[in-house]
């Protein structure tokens, strides 16, 4: 027979784990992160203090950086905000890059064709209205199917994307190109631009507004409710009666439409025109912001705050250091990775055999 | 060359790098464990591989042995791969997060992590990274006697590919066997299927978890560099690797979670991507290129109306495992 | 001796050096540039910020660029105006350059500037080369003369592209009279895979040369592969396809680089657009591979270079073409309404189109119209 | 006896999270003896034979297999020591075969022989005369298949030490006897057999030895032949309980719900329900029985309007009103017009409540769509919640603390609280004490027959047969769909139950 050695340690699930704890082992994390990045500058030989400053000015230091960098946050914690009510009823919605897409689509119609015959503000709402519904009706195609027979909704959303970044292309290559050829959408007449406050076009103002509602809609309202049943146990939901399917289809355009509306936000306000690239990966980055904010609206914006500000920061580190942007990337990664482990010490003790045995005399 | 030869003979040469990809991705699964960031990997191996070649080449000057440029290159792929799927293993089997959420985040990270290599080695080299037209053939041409090519009609069918696809076949083939007939192919799919089950049956979780995810983004990172060695011209390109993760992601659901199918899988998306230069259909391009997607919706539909048990995904797929959860 | 005059430059790419094409010849022509102007007294000091093509992303490095103190950037794609143009209205004491495209033609600030090359020079002599190769051919027996079908790889089929393989098809059809060509668009600038596919794609339909206007060389070292010849565009091509390429051409960009910095050391103003030609030194051909070359194409060469440069030769002489078998007799070339529909300037006079023509008309090209003997194989891009 | 001893505990204690379900339990278990391990809910008797078969690990203490000391961390380890065990879930592959599962980590040649497996098998079925297809995959097994799978496997491996959690809960009574006789072989033969089950009667006539648990500490043991069912419970619960179900007779009985011909086909085309006939009165019980899987879960359902049904009438008398047709209607309105379920799945949590939400936010699943405009409505919900948590004596730290935490015996009251709450006419529960200690379980009984009492027409659908036996007015005995006798529970014997489960009696198909 042979003899197993005792393990050095082993997990337990922690009990009632405490606020202050939990904090600490997420600031934790954090610091590790920078740590990690640090190294990483160092590696590449560069001073990582001097890497972080230049992140930090190039983000935050000047009016400008500011600027910028709220409004690479802006669709960041948009979109976060409209995963959430997904992933709350863990429908693994992945699709909103596409549904970004469609939004801008939905916007872009509008602006190109209506811009001289519409004043500009009636002319905003209804590209407003037309990005959200677009993006509704994109995200309510994965919603049917999945109602309906099941179908996995993670591919189906991520292949989604595909399929609209290549309407775009087509958009832009065809009925809507601006110079033959050019594979270019004009630039957006003025009237079709989203007005700036504060040197930021005022996406920001609707994504807080949006913050307070999700918030809102999540934790007090009928919907936010059946959401919440439907993500524990489709099964006690449909013996509650709601319509699984129909809550998850509704969901889902809430989601889309929301998505959508980033879509317009970025389309008229940041690049005042259409391409295809015009969610950029940020349906990707949101769903770690929603999920690292554990589906907390006012969580998502200190996260998204913090992405934008390690994105436009170390987009600067090009020209500051000749450090290649992509650096923005890796350290974006780092920090996801460290703060995704870290849930796991906050949720489970390491019990080590050295312990146990006090443990057990103590006992 | 007929057009309808000539069109596979490409669709095999653009397919082979996602079949590395998918069946990379195919192990992962088999093991519960949906790993999205293959995206990531295939940047990862595609950046190192071209690396590990680049300055093996520059180390070696005029003595360069394309026989170990390769092996160096597939180790380094390899390595990439791996190592981005042991961050995302340590995170999702032992600390348990989100599956989802860590791929994308290795989506991320990978795909930095190869576009910084890849522009990094510009900024060293004070110019574009090459490697040798000796070793480029090396990589991209057969590896078989030109007389077996020129037999009429199949020679260049059989005969004429770069040497990563018939590898390729060959560990499909291997995989296919492995998975399905082998003591640890069964235990394998156990651990995809229900942990707590295999885990009761003695079988050590973590241990099929870690193995087959990190052989799995090796493989994955190979794709990567098989891609960027042969059709990419063994030249870094912006973004150039953008969405054949992704692709290959997709051509999983394609096959089935079955590695042999993921040779014709591969074949036929490789046709797909190819299609619009060789097939002129009264379609935008733009439209055109988007068929290997909507080929994927399709099929993911007509799975999910069919059934079938033997064509779901693993039961466990995407779910974390803690034994003593409940 | 007075001290030498330092300023900061902004440059903004499309791509990086990888492409080894388009992007790299930028790079090359800021080391020259930075060369002549040290020799006049001016420190150049380059901030250049990669693989930006379009939209915000190109605004906010713009908006970079000129906090990190850059005096004048340039912008080296099309595609980058838009965004360019929103910067640049909101800093008028700084220089914008917005490369191959036309704004400051419309929009009304000072500070906004356009520059091209004559490259429909280059490509033309690039194409005599083509044809001679394969005027050679058909001589040799090797092929038929209706098997004289170039390949083209495009990467959208926009004005300048098509400006720029119909000089290159004229130029081969001006020593090879059977010659074709066949034109596959890849949808974009720069992506090895897709060049390599299309160009793939023109070989197994007959195609026994390629050229290309995209970035990458995977054109060549396909075009290597399967032993047809090629020549090439921005950089030279021969070290990646010694036995396929017979010859590059690009625009070197020293000459603008110099004219405008030193203007802007200077407090000058300088012109809001720009176009020079072969004469000028502003395109360049690289070294002709001897070795694969048809028998007297030097000679050739420099007899066309000669005309080109003496205004005997006009690259788009209205009788060496047709579209849809009519001589062409009047072109507009500008678009002033803003509807992509040119309204002004007659690019047609003493029986040339006169394309990329500067000051009269515009650097950014124009000729986009379908002549007879281009089949292009995709058309909606 | 020390020789003897196959496995003994020492000093063993575990805790998750907070809750301790082990502490410092000695415990000893001989070789050629059955030992019964009882005790309540959550007593910790699965815990601490997983720690011996692998799947926990001690938080302290020590385990000696043979006199040994040995440390095990994993199930593989558990093997080497021959500990065997079958648990209280199902631990199958669905997608695999019968043989595929019994060879599913065992160490051998790489290649897989499963025709020599599958032989094997045959072999064992063959001597403990057990029906088993080693090629059939286990999606297509009944429950009972699936059990005698799970016993093929320990006996392919050959333990020593076998442990059964629970392995009777889903067997007729006839396959249980072949169990039995099983254990008793394997005991003759040297083995050391370990069972755990909430059957006492199971207990008297099988084991030789109880041990015995109380809120995860050992509390005693005993011969078998020195106790009775009454002690038992006693020492299971701490105190002296009565163990008789009374059964008052029924008030004023009147059809409340006639189900006719009612024909139920599932979404994979399988009919799960066969012209199903039957009437349930107001002011009684009527017991359901039936091998599991046999379509109880779908009558009930299709009656709640969860499922469709694909053919015949379910007609609803409330009291004093017209006669109203259910099928085809929506959940809401069925329950709004008075008929209420809770259905205990095996997993608890998995119809009925949600696991993350306290007991208000469970309330709020009645009442979420009352009341005008887009918000929720907590009050009433959160007053209905405290009543619940009084009256049934729910121990929960708060009304909103996650019920997913409560202990399992709360989680079942806070479900059948719930639903009685609502004042339904009729009340249909199914398996509501399934896995409750025999104290909850009496709660339970008695909450039910209150319910009767004040003249709703109760269905209940159960497990154990004595239960229904002692609880029920009549008995209805489904079999593969079909109704294959309704019984008056007073003049009924188990073995005519158990019959009826599992053969369709010619004639079937009486309506009482
Ligand atoms: N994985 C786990 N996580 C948290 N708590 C657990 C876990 N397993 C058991 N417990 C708790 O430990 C205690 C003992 O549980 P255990 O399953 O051993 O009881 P049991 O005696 O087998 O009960 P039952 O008769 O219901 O099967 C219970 O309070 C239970 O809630
Ligand atoms: N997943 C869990 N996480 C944390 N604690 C849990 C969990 N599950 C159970 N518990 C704790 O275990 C205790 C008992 O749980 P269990 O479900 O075994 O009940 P039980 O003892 O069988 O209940 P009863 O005797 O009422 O049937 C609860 O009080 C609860 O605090
Ligand atoms: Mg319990
Ligand atoms: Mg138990």
């Amino acid at each position: 027979m042979r003899s197993h050695r005792e393990p050095l340690f082993h997990l337990a699930k922690q009990g009632d784990v405490s606020g202050r704890r939990a904090w600490a082992i997420r600031l934790a994390s954090f610091v590790l992160a920078i740590f990690i990045g640090g190294l990483i500058f160092l590696f590449l030989g560069h001073n990582p203090f001097r890497a972080y400053g230049e992140i930090i000015t190039g983000s935050l230091g000047r009016k400008t950086a500011l600027r910028q960098t709220i409004k690479i946050a802006v669709p960041l914690l948009g979109t976060a905000l409209a995963i959430a009510p997904c992933f709350k009823m863990r429908f693994w919605n992945i699709g909103a890059e596409g549904q970004i897409t469609a939004g801008a689509i939905g916007a872009t119609f509008f602006a190109l064709n209506y811009a001289n015959r519409l004043p500009s503000p009636l002319l905003l709402t209804i590209m407003g209205l037309s990005g959200v519904l677009c993006g509704a009706l994109w995200a309510l195609i994965p919603a049917i199917f999945k109602a309906r027979w099941g179908t996995n909704e993670t591919l189906f959303t991520l292949m989604m994307n595909y399929i609209v970044i290549g309407m775009v292309k087509y958009l832009q290559g065809g009925p809507w190109e601006g110079k033959p050829g050019s594979q270019i959408i004009p630039n957006f007449n003025n009237a079709a631009v989203l007005p700036k406050v504060l040197g930021v076009h005022c996406g920001w103002i609707m994504v807080l507004i949006l913050t307070l509602f999700i918030f809102i809609y999540m934790n007090y309202s009928k919907h936010g409710y059946e959401i919440s049943v439907i993500g524990e146990s489709p099964k006690t939901a449909r013996y509650a009666g709601m319509d699984v399917g129909r809550v998850t289809r509704r969901t889902m355009m809430l989601s889309g439409g929301m998505c959508g509306l980033v879509g317009y936000m970025v389309a008229s306000g940041a690049n005042m025109t259409l391409y295809h690239n015009v969610a950029d990966g940020v349906g990707f980055t949101a769903i770690t912001v929603a999920w690292l904010s554990q589906l907390n609206p006012f969580a998502m914006i200190a996260i998204s705050l913090l992405l934008a500000i390690l994105d436009k920061g170390a987009g600067t580190l090009q020209t500051a250091m000749q450090v290649p942007t992509s650096i923005s990337d890796i350290i974006t990664g780092i920090f996801l990775f460290c703060m995704l482990a870290c849930e796991f010490f906050i949720n489970y003790r390491i019990l080590f055999s050295g312990g146990r045995k006090k443990e057990a005399k103590e006992g | 060359m007929n057009a309808v030869i000539a069109l596979i003979f490409n669709a095999i040469l653009n397919g082979t790098p996602l079949m590395y990809g998918t069946m990379g991705e195919i192990l992962t699964e088999k093991s519960g464990n949906l790993n999205l960031g293959v995206e990531g990997l295939m940047y990862m191996g595609g950046a190192l591989g071209l690396a590990g070649a680049f300055y093996y080449e520059k180390a070696a000057g005029a003595g360069v042995n394309g026989l170990l440029a390769m092996v160096i290159a597939i180790a380094c792929a390899f390595l990439a791969g791996a190592l981005g799927s042991l961050i995302f293993s340590v995170i999702t089997i032992s600390l348990r997060a989100n599956q989802n959420v860590t791929g994308l985040a290795l989506a991320i990270f990978g795909t930095g992590v190869g576009q910084f290599v890849g522009e990094y080695m510009r900024t060293m080299e004070g110019g574009y990274i090459a490697v040798s037209n000796e070793l480029k053939n090396f990589f991209q041409n057969a590896p078989f006697p030109q007389t077996l090519q020129n037999i009429p009609v199949v020679g260049k069918l059989l005969f004429g590919h770069n040497i990563f696809v018939y590898l390729g076949v060959l560990l499909a083939l291997a995989m296919g066997f492995f998975i399905s007939r082998t003591r640890w192919g069964l235990n394998l799919r156990s651990v995809g299927e229900s942990p707590a089950t295999a885990d009761a049956a003695g079988i050590n979780i973590a241990r099929y978890k870690y193995l087959a995810t990190v052989m799995g983004g090796g493989i994955s990172g190979i794709g990567g560099m098989v891609y960027i060695m042969t059709i990419a011209g063994c030249v870094w390109n912006h973004e150039g690797l953008a969405g054949v993760g992704w692709l290959a992601v997709a051509l999983v659901i394609f096959c089935l979670w079955r590695p042999v199918n993921a040779i014709w899988g591969s074949v036929l998306f490789g046709a797909l991507m190819i299609l619009y230069l060789r097939v002129q259909l009264p379609i935008p391009s733009e439209i055109y290129k988007i068929l290997p997607y909507v080929v994927t919706l399709v099929v993911l539909i007509f799975t999910s109306l069919r059934k079938k048990r033997e064509d779901q995904p693993p039961e466990s797929l995407g779910i974390a495992y803690f034994r003593e959860e409940r | 001796q007075a001290e030498n005059k330092s300023i900061k430059v902004g440059l903004v790419c499309i791509g990086d050096e990888n492409d080894q094409g388009y992007t790299y010849n930028f790079i090359r022509g800021t080391e020259t540039a930075t060369e002549v102007l040290a020799g006049k007294g001016i420190d150049v000091e380059w901030q250049i910020k990669f693989n930006l093509i379009e939209g915000d992303p190109v605004a906010v490095a713009n908006e970079e660029l000129v906090e990190d103190g850059c005096a004048i950037i340039f912008n080296n794609s099309y595609g980058q105006e838009p965004a360019m143009l929103t910067i640049a209205a909101e800093y008028p004491e700084v220089q914008f350059v917005a490369m191959t495209n036309e704004g400051s033609w419309k929009d009304d600030l000072d500070n906004t500037h356009n520059a091209f090359a004559r490259i429909h020079e280059g490509r033309y002599i690039a194409g005599v080369v083509a044809g001679m190769k394969l005027q050679e051919m058909i001589d040799k027996g090797e092929i038929a003369p209706e098997q004289a079908i170039i390949g083209y790889v495009g990467a959208y089929s926009f004005a300048e592209v098509v400006s720029g393989y119909s000089a290159y098809f004229l130029g081969a059809r001006s020593v090879c009279p059977s010659v074709t060509m066949k034109v596959q668009f890849v949808g974009s600038w720069s992506d090895a895979t897709l060049e390599a596919n299309a160009a793939q794609a023109l070989i197994d339909q007959d195609c026994v040369l390629i050229s290309q206007h995209s970035d990458n060389t995977t054109p060549a070292t396909t075009a290597e592969k399967n032993g047809v010849f090629h020549t090439g565009y921005n950089a030279d091509m021969m070290p990646a396809a010694p036995k396929a390429s017979l010859i590059s051409t690009r625009i070197d960009w020293t000459n603008y680089f110099v004219y405008a910095i030193e203007s802007v050391a200077n407090g000058e103003t300088f012109d809001a657009d720009y176009s020079k030609g072969l004469a000028e030194g502003d395109i360049a051909l690289t070294t002709l591979n001897e070795e694969i070359c048809a028998e007297g194409t030097r000679e050739k060469m420099d007899e066309v270079i000669d005309a080109i440069i003496k205004g005997e030769l006009e690259v788009f002489d209205t009788s060496t073409f047709t579209v849809n078998g009519e001589v062409v007799e009047s072109f507009l070339a500008i678009d002033m309404t803003g509807d992509f529909v040119p309204d002004e300037g007659e690019a047609i006079w003493d029986g040339a189109f006169h394309e990329s023509q500067c000051p009269e008309l515009m650097s950014a090209p124009y000729f986009n119209m379908p002549i007879d003997g281009i089949t292009r194989l995709n058309e909606a891009y | 006896m020390a020789d003897n001893c196959a496995v003994e505990l020492r000093k063993v204690s575990k805790a998750f999270g907070n809750v301790v379900a082990n502490d410092n339990i000695d415990l000893k278990i001989y070789k050629g003896e059955i030992l019964s391990l009882l005790g309540e809910n959550g007593s910790g008797k699965t815990t601490l034979m997983n720690m011996l078969s692998g799947i926990y690990y001690p938080d302290s203490g020590e385990i000696l297999v043979n006199g040994q000391q040995v440390t095990i961390t994993s199930p593989r380890d558990a093997f080497e020591y021959g500990i065997g065990m079958i648990h209280q879930h199902f631990k199958l592959i669905d997608v695999l075969s019968a043989a595929e599962n019994v060879v599913l980590g065992l160490e051998g040649p790489a290649l897989l022989d499963l025709k020599a497996v599958s032989a094997r098998m045959s072999e064992i079925a063959r001597r403990y005369n057990f029906a088993m297809d080693p090629a059939k995959k286990v999606y297509d097994m009944s429950v009972s298949e699936k059990q005698t799978l799970e016993i093929i496997k320990v006996l392919y491996r050959g333990a020593d030490i076998l442990i059964l959690d629970e392995p009777t809960a889903v067997l007729t009574p006839q396959e249980t006897q072949r169990l039995f006789e099983i254990l008793r072989s394997m005991k003759e033969n040297g083995k050391a057999i370990v069972i755990i089950t909430h059957k006492l009667h199971e207990v008297m006539e099988l084991a030789d030895r109880v041990c015995v648990l109380r809120k995860g500490c050992f509390v005693g043991e005993r011969q078998v032949s020195e106790v009775t069912p009454q002690i038992m419970t006693d020492m299971m619960v701490g105190r002296q309980v009565t163990l008789n179900i009374d059964r008052p007779e029924p008030v004023e009985p009147e059809p409340r719900l006639r189900v006719r011909d009612l024909t139920v086909v599932n979404a994979e085309g399988i009919t799960k329900l066969d012209r199903v006939n039957f009437t349930a009165m107001g002011g009684e019980i009527l017991g359901i029985a039936g091998i599991a899987g046999s379509g109880q879960k779908e009558l009930l359902e299709t009656i709640a309007g969860l499922q469709p049904a694909a053919g015949g009438s379910i007609l609803y008398t409330p009291k004093g009103q017209p006669p109203m047709e259910l099928a085809g209607k929506h959940p809401m309105q069925i329950k709004a017009a008075g008929v209420a379920m809770a259905f205990v799945p095996e997993d608890r949590l998995g119809m009925g409540l949600v696991g993350g939400m306290g007991m208000t936010g469970n309330m709020m699943l009645r009442s979420w769509r009352q009341g005008k405009g887009a918000f929720v409505h907590r009050r009433e919900p959160g007053a209905l919640a405290t009543q619940v948590k009084e009256d049934l004596e729910v121990v929960t730290p708060d009304i909103d603390y996650p019920v997913r935490r409560l202990s399992g015996g709360n989680v079942q009251k806070v479900l059948v609280g719930r639903e009685i709450a609502s004042a339904p006419s009729v009340l249909m529960t199914a398996y509501a004490v399934r896995g409750l200690d025999i104290n909850t379980s009496y709660t339970i009984y008695h909450l039910l027959n209150q319910q009767k009492q004040k003249g709703v027409a109760v269905i209940f659908v159960g497990e154990d047969l004595d239960v229904l036996l002692e609880l029920c007015d009549r008995i209805l005995v489904l079999y593969d769909g079909k109704v294959s006798g309704i019984v008056e529970a007073r003049t009924a014997t188990k073995d005519q139950l158990g019959l009826m489960m599992t053969r369709l009696q010619e004639e079937g198909e009486t309506d009482a």
